[in-house]
């Protein structure tokens, strides 16, 4: 029996099930239409399995102990606080981590990272890239000079993450910054930080949150009449959150790197083969929405890193390792996504031996009242801050882990 | 037929105030001890990582709170922010003298929760019942806080988070990605054996009865010489030197890594729940509680899905997570009638039926 | 000298400098004061009766308001949704006391708390299987809930009333004074307050527990479900308001276990001190202090009154 | 409850039976032994024993108390007016006319005195002027209490607190009290005075009542019927007046051995043997 | 058990005085302008009709009230306003007129814990359960059997008293207040809900105290008959006032204490 063992984190319980449960359809579905309509990837059938973590870091650790002696070859933690402690595992059990767009940024760094896979970009590139899509509306980087940005984020590593990049920014730029904690038990409440806002009257306002957070953060925003126009998140709003707000939520947007809608032949096979076949937990009308797609494209990922992986080993059925290997061969052009039925979904992604990110361009979107809107070109990250902040971070890691293993995987091609 | 007083007489004081008076119970004790070490060579990386340890790690907090809330009857919601002083004591401590051996730092976190413990223990005086619980949520709110905003704490990670770097013992390592299950587990084990010991040495002689003095009659005990406020005060200060160690525990030999977030308000519940459901005032109903609220949930997890394939139901894991949670919480109501006291006046309550088996009473 | 300024001068002449957004964030804090009183409310009046800390009061909140929501969703009218979303919060009672508090009748306290905790895993389980874990928004129109802003040009500014907020005042004030009249005129307050004091004594004089339990506990689940409306109204309906019932222990402790003017005016105190406290002061230790605010307030209280400002007291008598 | 119920056709009849009950605490404690009673219709019987007897947990598991103490009727069947009672919630007992005075107080320290005694006619149904009418003559019997009616009871003494206690189940207007230990804590003049109230209920209103006491002298001085608990057995019954020419129940109980009251000082330290018990 | 040995304090001296002490809750006066004394190795016996405030005269002499007014001379020096824990370490022990005892310990725990002002062995000692922790133990444990014996309650020495019925708990009180070895003995109606033949016993107990090891005993009691037969004086409270002090025979014959008290047959 051929087949690859791919578990699926998932929390479609809890405080975040909110935006938990579109991603786990999401992934599931593509990854479940591989195996029906091709019978799996490379004639390997694959083997799903979904662990609830309700977001919850112990549980999810047990999620990952309770797979790993089933042989996964790839683990998705879905949750920052999830990925911390597996980190440190995945090099010891040979099982890659990938944990897209979110977790620790750092481990972009491939050489020092060898187990750990966060693409397409890291919450610095994000941040970077919002900042600059602003500076473009005013005319210029130069023109924020004097403006003030608010920055209303989750209390969390995750929330706080992005601040040093921002307050660098802020000064070699010369505007201002204003911070916004959003502490997880209030992530409901937030009358305070608008009431905040509306003292310091910041120009712009950046969102960094998760579940529940953004939803209310909108309608608070809407409440205190915020110009929504002038309020931007990182990606992780669904339409969901955005709708909370009403129609006066209209001119909200956020970053994001692939498509929303079901216009690709991949995503109507998903609906062919899955969804009327009632093989999927999600209803037909969320099939296609923007936290759906973003678990068709971390899907995307794992089968791509099993093909890349079964093509370099020659193998069929891959372990751990191979995936490792295949997913630093990815390379997502525009012909292979045309070759997945995924043409335009999104951004070319080519990941390596030592970039385990790729640092790919964004664009923003807007929410219309009713659905999300491209608005802009790919907006590329501002590599040189980030970079910096990236080998600082990963150096210091490895320093003050002293004892982190060196990096002894081979590489397969020259980065 | 074994398991029987008769025929054990105790000559002297010492024997007879003896933490465990009877011959049968020694036995046991140990063997369990043994089995217990054993595990580390027969059980397998899931069962260690998974169970075994993060038992281990939860009985000792529980074992913590035990002290201040079932020995000493004062409610606290702080255990989370209690672990967390001891994790981040740690951490610092472990960092800044990285030639110290961490053994020896794990230990000594403990006294900075301690001192934090006594601190906001201050309002017990005056404050009781479920009213005193807010002095603790005061800290765990507060405190937890702290750990987000101060960045020193975690020698300004930008991941904001805690991560155990690689630490040996005698050569081997104990700590960080390199450290097997085994020799975590051994160390977990060690640490958490050794601290039951000294609790229960403290529990049975003159220090416990003060506690549980103040807890069962605190006007009664104070008009009898016990002064409240100092014998209240080294109740927080005993229990969060066990929790502070248990959260250093926690985050460097269970997680390897994890960030503030669980110490959150929902870990002191977790761990108050599991001193009620073992029983207030029992040390060894601290492991039974542990058992049963992180243990049972996990083997529901396994044992669900089990039972219901060969139905042909085949259900998502959020199904089983939702039914998971309705077992959960209604074998807790149901072992809550059986007996209120906890898991562990069951088993005392089967001990006695046992001694006088075949007789009901 | 200069911190000295920014904590004891600085705020106070912001807050002449603009009264406009003093009277917005007094606004803001009274209404997240009510909202709070509505939750402890609940604890209250559970807690008044039996001496349970109900832990599941959170719950509840979220699982009425699913139930009506869910409801709506399945193409029920949205008031014969709100008449079976209460007949829900009926039997919920009915069996909490069947299955629960009867068998642990005279326990204590301790006990039964841990008991509603039990409880809150099985209605988390529960819920999650019927209604699923998405949020859900609250059918505000539906239930002709007002919408919209009353903006008011004064004192140099504009400060802006919300209509649902200012609803869920009125809502709330009429509850508690109901609740309240309720509770102290009838025979079966005097006999609440009776089962809370001693289980046994109350059963020996022939206090019918069974009923009393059914009584508040149907009570307490209305004002859970005008809790879940109003908060779900103002932040969607979803399995992490529970949350928010945390924010309610500091009310209840600042106003007394077992007073229903203390769960409001508690409510009020906290909400106010909250978002003043965050507002003026939180920026000089970077924000985000709300989360422990209430708490020390409540703390302070406490060590002034340890029953909390209306609470029974605590007899020392030997 | 109106006592033109009670005054049903047979005068002799039993209020209530107590057959042959074992009661266990917790699962393991066997308290009581197989303990059989009867109360007439009208009677005041009294239940002697010394300390640990079980006398308590007697009257605890007649009026059903004893499952809010995790005790047990393990055996045997009690019968109120001819009826199982053993299944019934306290509360129903009430309902059908029989109250417990709870040993050691037990009053609703949060209340008032004067609330107390309320809630005591929680299960009538008469009206409020009837009610009012009651607690005057409670006040009447214990003017004491009415000086404090509108102290917590939690602050009261603890002769108060007993006072209340009684006030409180009479409110009831029950047909059978089960009474713990009335004397308790009670200063000589009152507790003359709750034997006489206990009298004059049982003469004027048809009340029977089954008087668990300490103060034998007393007990039998008011009862008709008495029955002695040694360890959860009953050891001896009899009418009062028989138990009182006991020689036995003179010498541990009345303390007239001989026919002279003994001093306290007089005391010696020696093994005394019931001959009961040979 | 050893007698406690004061020089300064010798059989007759007054041991403790009160004097003008009132006290007041609010409208409530529990006590007005009451004076009486204790002296040294006597039994002094105070009684009155309920809610004539005699408990609270015991709380005042122990330190869970303070006076309002008037002032307590315990051993000739004017006390302070302190916690009731300074008294008892002070050397005043009592027990409770609702049993007050720590009901889930055993019963030898109980009286242990009444030892816990006696011990000292510090922390780290304890932890261990060894060398002077240990030894102390043992030695108190010692003490503690032999009060065990004198109040003949060796078989219940295990049992966790919250099962033991009322009396017993009344005498495992009086073992944990003797375990304090005070000098003055506070006893708040210690034979109530006794059989006559408890209160024998109990009275044999009082009186060997008070004789052996010339504990001074204040005692409250509603029994006549013990009162009248223990108590070497009696002072007499009603509505919080004093009405009589004086011998036993004195009192029982005073017209105001017969009306307000004792009722006509006494
Ligand atoms: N809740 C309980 N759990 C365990 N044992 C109990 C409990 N209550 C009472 N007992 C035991 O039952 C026996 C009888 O007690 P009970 O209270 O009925 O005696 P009693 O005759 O009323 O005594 P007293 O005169 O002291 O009131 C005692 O030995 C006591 O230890
Ligand atoms: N803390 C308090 N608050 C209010 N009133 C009190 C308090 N303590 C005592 N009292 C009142 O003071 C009076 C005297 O009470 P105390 O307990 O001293 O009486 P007692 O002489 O011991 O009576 P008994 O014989 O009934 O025990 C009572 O009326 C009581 O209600
Ligand atoms: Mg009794
Ligand atoms: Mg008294």
């Amino acid at each position: 029996q051929d087949s690859v063992y791919v578990p699926l984190f998932t929390y479609r319980t809890g405080p975040f099930a909110g935006s938990g449960t579109h991603i786990a359809d999401g992934m599931h579905d593509y990854l479940r239409m591989l195996n029906e309509r091709d019978g799996g990837i490379g004639g390997v059938k694959l083997v799903l399995e979904e662990c609830e973590t309700g977001y919850d870091t112990k549980k999810g650790v047990e999620c990952y102990e309770s797979v790993k002696g089933k042989n996964p070859v790839i683990v998705n933690p879905w949750s920052t606080g999830i990925t911390l402690p597996l980190i440190p595992r995945a090099s010891v059990d040979k099982i890659p981590i990938l944990s897209m767009a979110y977790g620790l940024s750092a481990s972009a760094r491939g050489d020092i990272f060898p187990w750990v896979f966060n693409p397409p970009a890291t919450y610095w590139d994000g941040l970077s890239m919002i900042v600059k899509y602003i500076g473009e509306k005013e005319g210029g980087l130069e023109k924020l000079k004097g403006k003030k940005i608010g920055f209303l984020h989750l209390d969390a590593a995750f929330g706080k993450e992005p601040v040093p990049l921002l307050q660098e920014l802020a000064k070699d730029i010369g505007f201002e910054v204003a911070l916004y904690p959003v502490a997880a038990q209030d992530m409901q409440n937030q009358s305070s930080q608008w009431l905040s806002a509306r003292r310091d009257r910041p120009d712009y306002m950046i969102m960094w949150g998760w579940g529940s957070m953004n939803g209310a953060a909108v309608k608070e925003a809407v409440r205190s009449g915020y110009p929504m126009d002038k309020f931007y998140s990182v990606w992780w709003p669904g339409e969901d959150d955005a709708r909370a707000g009403g129609a006066g939520a209209k001119g909200f947007k956020m970053l994001n790197w692939h498509a929303v809608g079901t216009n690709f032949p991949a995503i109507q096979d998903i609906q062919k083969h899955v969804v009327d076949k009632g093989l999927s937990k999600a209803s037909k009308d969320k099939v296609g929405e923007l936290l759906y797609n973003r678990g068709v494209y971390n899907s995307l990922l794992i089968a791509e890193g099993i093909a890349q992986a079964q093509k370099v080993t020659g193998k069929k059925v891959v372990t751990g390792e191979d995936v490792r290997r295949g997913m630093e061969n990815i390379k997502l052009d525009p012909a292979r996504l045309k070759e997945l039925g995924l043409e335009g979904f999104t951004d070319q992604l080519v990941l390596s031996c030592s970039d385990h990110n790729g640092h790919r361009a964004a664009f923003m979107q807007e929410w219309d009242g009713t659905k999300w809107v491209k608005i802009s070109n790919p907006i590329e990250p501002m590599t040189d801050r980030v970079k910096g902040q990236l080998e600082a971070a990963a150096k210091d890691y490895a320093e003050k882990n002293a004892g982190w293993p060196k990096r002894t995987e081979a590489c397969d091609k020259a980065s | 037929m074994l398991y029987r007083e008769a025929g054990q007489f105790k000559t002297n004081y010492v024997a007879d105030s003896a933490i465990f008076p009877l011959r049968q119970d020694r036995i046991g004790l140990g063997l369990i001890i043994i089995a217990a070490y054993a595990l580390a060579f027969l059980g397998n990386s899931f069962l260690l990582q998974a169970v075994m340890i993060p038992f281990l790690v939860f009985s000792l907090a529980s074992i913590g709170l035990n002290i201040l809330t079932g020995y000493t009857g004062l409610l606290s919601l702080g255990t989370g922010a209690f672990m967390g002083v001891g994790a981040y004591a740690c951490y610092k401590l472990m960092t800044a003298f990285p030639e110290v051996n961490v053994i020896v730092w794990i230990f000594v976190s403990g006294f900075f929760s301690a001192a934090i413990g006594a601190l906001f223990g201050l309002p017990s005086l005056r404050i009781k019942g479920f009213y005193l619980a807010v002095a603790t949520l005061a800290a765990q709110f507060f405190l937890q806080w702290c750990f987000i905003r101060i960045p020193w704490l975690v020698n300004y990670n930008v991941s904001g988070a805690l991560d155990a770097p690689l630490r040996t013992l005698f050569g081997t390592p104990i700590m960080g990605p390199n450290a097997t299950p085994q020799t975590r587990y051994l160390v977990v084990l060690t640490i958490v054996i050794l601290l039951t010991w000294l609790a229960s040495n403290l529990v049975h002689g003159r220090i416990g009865r003060m506690w549980i003095a103040i807890r069962d009659m605190d006007l009664a005990a104070e008009l009898m010489g016990i002064r409240p406020l100092q014998t209240k005060l080294l109740a927080f200060a005993v229990s969060s030197y066990y929790c502070g160690v248990a959260g250093a525990l926690l985050v460097f030999l269970w997680y390897g890594g994890a960030e503030y977030d669980v110490f959150n308000i929902n870990q002191s519940f977790f761990i108050l729940f599991m001193v009620i459901i073992g029983g207030l005032g029992s040390l060894i109903g601290s492991f039974f509680g542990a058992a049963l609220i992180f243990i049972l949930p996990i083997v529901l997890g396994i044992v669900l899905p089990a039972i219901m394939s060969p139905f042909g139901i085949s259900v998502g894991a959020d199904v089983i997570e939702h039914l998971r949670f309705m077992i959960v919480g209604a074998l807790i109501i149901f072992f809550l009638i059986v007996e209120p006291h906890g898991l562990a006046r069951l088993w005392q309550i089967g001990k006695q039926k046992l001694l006088v088996w075949p007789f009901p009473y | 000298m200069d911190i000295l300024y920014k904590i004891f001068i600085e705020p106070f002449v912001f807050m002449g400098e603009a009264p406009d957004l003093l009277i917005q964030t007094l606004w803001e804090g009274l209404v997240s004061g009510v909202l709070y009183a509505l939750i402890a409310l609940g604890f209250v009046l559970i807690f008044k009766a039996s001496g349970v800390f109900n832990f599941a009061q959170g719950i509840m909140v979220v699982f009425a308001a699913l139930t009506l929501v869910g409801l709506y969703e399945k193409g029920v009218p949205a008031f014969l949704a709100l008449i079976l979303a209460v007949l829900v919060m009926l039997v919920l009672a009915v069996v909490v006391e069947r299955v629960v508090l009867r068998p642990l009748v005279n326990q204590p306290d301790i006990i039964l708390f841990m008991a509603t905790f039990g409880l809150t895993y099985f209605l988390i389980g529960f819920g999650e299987l019927i209604f699923g874990g998405n949020p859900k928004e609250m059918i505000t129109d539906a239930l002709f809930l007002p919408q919209g802003t009353t903006e008011l040009d004064m004192l140099g500014g504009m400060v802006r009333f919300q209509h649902l907020d200012i609803a869920a005042a009125v809502i709330a004030s009429i509850m508690i004074g109901l609740l309240a009249v309720f509770f102290s005129k009838t025979r079966i307050g005097r006999a609440l307050r009776a089962v809370a004091d001693s289980h046994k004594a109350a059963l020996s004089v022939g206090i019918s527990l069974n009923q009393i339990w059914v009584i508040v506990w149907f009570a307490a689940g209305i004002v859970a479900l005008v809790a879940g409306i109003m908060w779900g109204a103002r932040s969607g309906v979803s399995f992490s308001l529970q949350i928010i019932a945390l924010k309610a222990l500091p009310v209840l402790i600042l106003g007394g276990f077992t007073s229903i003017p203390g769960a409001i005016i508690g409510g009020l105190i906290i909400g106010v001190g909250e978002k003043i406290g965050e507002f003026y002061w939180g920026p000089l230790v970077g924000g985000g202090v709300e989360t422990w605010l209430a708490y020390v307030i409540a703390l302070l209280f406490l060590l002034y009154r340890p029953q909390g400002l209306f609470g029974e007291k605590i007899i020392e008598r030997i | 409850m109106s006592s033109a119920v009670q005054m049903q056709p047979q005068a002799t009849q039993t209020v209530l039976t107590v057959n042959n009950i074992e009661v266990v605490y917790d699962h393991v404690i066997l308290v009581l032994k197989g303990v059989s009673l009867n109360v007439p219709k009208g009677g005041i019987v009294a239940l002697l024993g010394a300390n640990g007897a079980g006398k308590t947990t007697t009257l605890k598991a007649i009026s059903n108390l004893l499952r809010a103490e995790r005790g047990e009727v393990t055996k045997g069947s009690i019968e109120f007016n001819g009826e199982r009672v053993d299944k019934l919630s306290p509360n129903e007992l009430v309902r059908r006319g029989c109250i417990q005075v709870l040993e050691g107080r037990h009053c609703f320290g949060h209340l008032t005195i004067e609330e107390n005694l309320l809630t005591g006619a929680f299960t009538r149904k008469d009206g409020n002027a009837a009610i009012r009418r009651d607690i005057e003559a409670i006040y009447e019997y214990f003017p004491r209490l009415k000086q404090r009616r509108t102290s917590m009871a939690g602050y009261t003494s603890g002769g108060e607190q007993q006072m209340c206690a009684i006030g409180r189940a009479m409110m009831s207007k029950p047909s059978m009290i089960l009474l713990d230990e009335p004397s308790m804590g009670l200063a000589p003049q009152i507790v003359e005075e709750i034997f006489e109230i206990v009298r004059k209920l049982n003469a004027t209103e048809g009340v029977s009542f089954l008087l668990a006491e300490q103060n034998t002298n007393m007990a039998l001085k008011y009862a008709t019927y008495g029955y002695i608990l040694e360890t959860g057995r009953v050891v001896m019954d009899g009418p009062a007046q028989m138990l009182r020419e006991n020689e036995d129940v003179k010498e541990f109980y009345l303390g007239v051995s001989e026919g002279d009251r003994k001093s306290f000082r007089a005391v010696k330290s020696y093994k005394r043997r019931k001959r009961w018990l040979a | 058990m050893r007698a406690p040995d004061n020089p300064v304090f010798a059989k007759g001296d007054v041991l403790l005085a009160v004097e003008n002490v009132s006290l007041g809750f609010g409208g409530v006066k529990a006590l007005t302008d009451v004076s009486f004394d204790i002296r040294k190795s006597e039994i002094r016996a105070i009684i009155g009709p309920n809610g004539a405030g005699k408990t609270s005269m015991l709380n005042c002499i122990n330190g869970f009230y303070y006076p309002t007014e008037g002032r307590i001379t315990f051993k000739g020096v004017k006390r302070p306003k302190m916690r009731p824990y300074e008294a008892a370490r002070g050397g005043i022990a009592r027990t409770f007129q609702n049993v007050a005892l720590f009901k889930s310990m055993s019963t030898l725990d109980n009286i242990m814990a009444g030892r816990s002002i006696k011990m000292h062995s510090n922390f780290f000692w304890q932890l261990f359960r060894h060398g002077p922790a240990m030894k102390e133990e043992v030695e108190h444990r010692r003490f503690v059997e032999e009060i065990i014996d004198f109040l003949e309650i060796q078989h219940i020495r295990k049992t966790p008293v919250g099962r033991l019925p009322y009396g017993l708990q009344k005498r495992v009180e009086l073992g944990r207040a003797l375990a304090m070895e005070p000098e003055l003995l506070l006893l708040d109606e210690p034979m109530a809900g006794m059989n006559l033949e408890e209160k024998e016993d109990m009275s044999r107990f009082i009186l060997e105290v008070n004789q052996q090891y010339g504990t001074t005993i204040a005692l409250i009691e509603h029994d006549m008959g013990v009162v009248m037969d223990l108590s070497d004086r009696v002072v007499v409270l009603e509505y919080g006032r004093k009405i009589a002090d004086g011998t036993p025979s004195e009192v029982k014959g005073d017209q105001r204490v017969i009306d307000a008290y004792l009722g006509v047959a006494h």
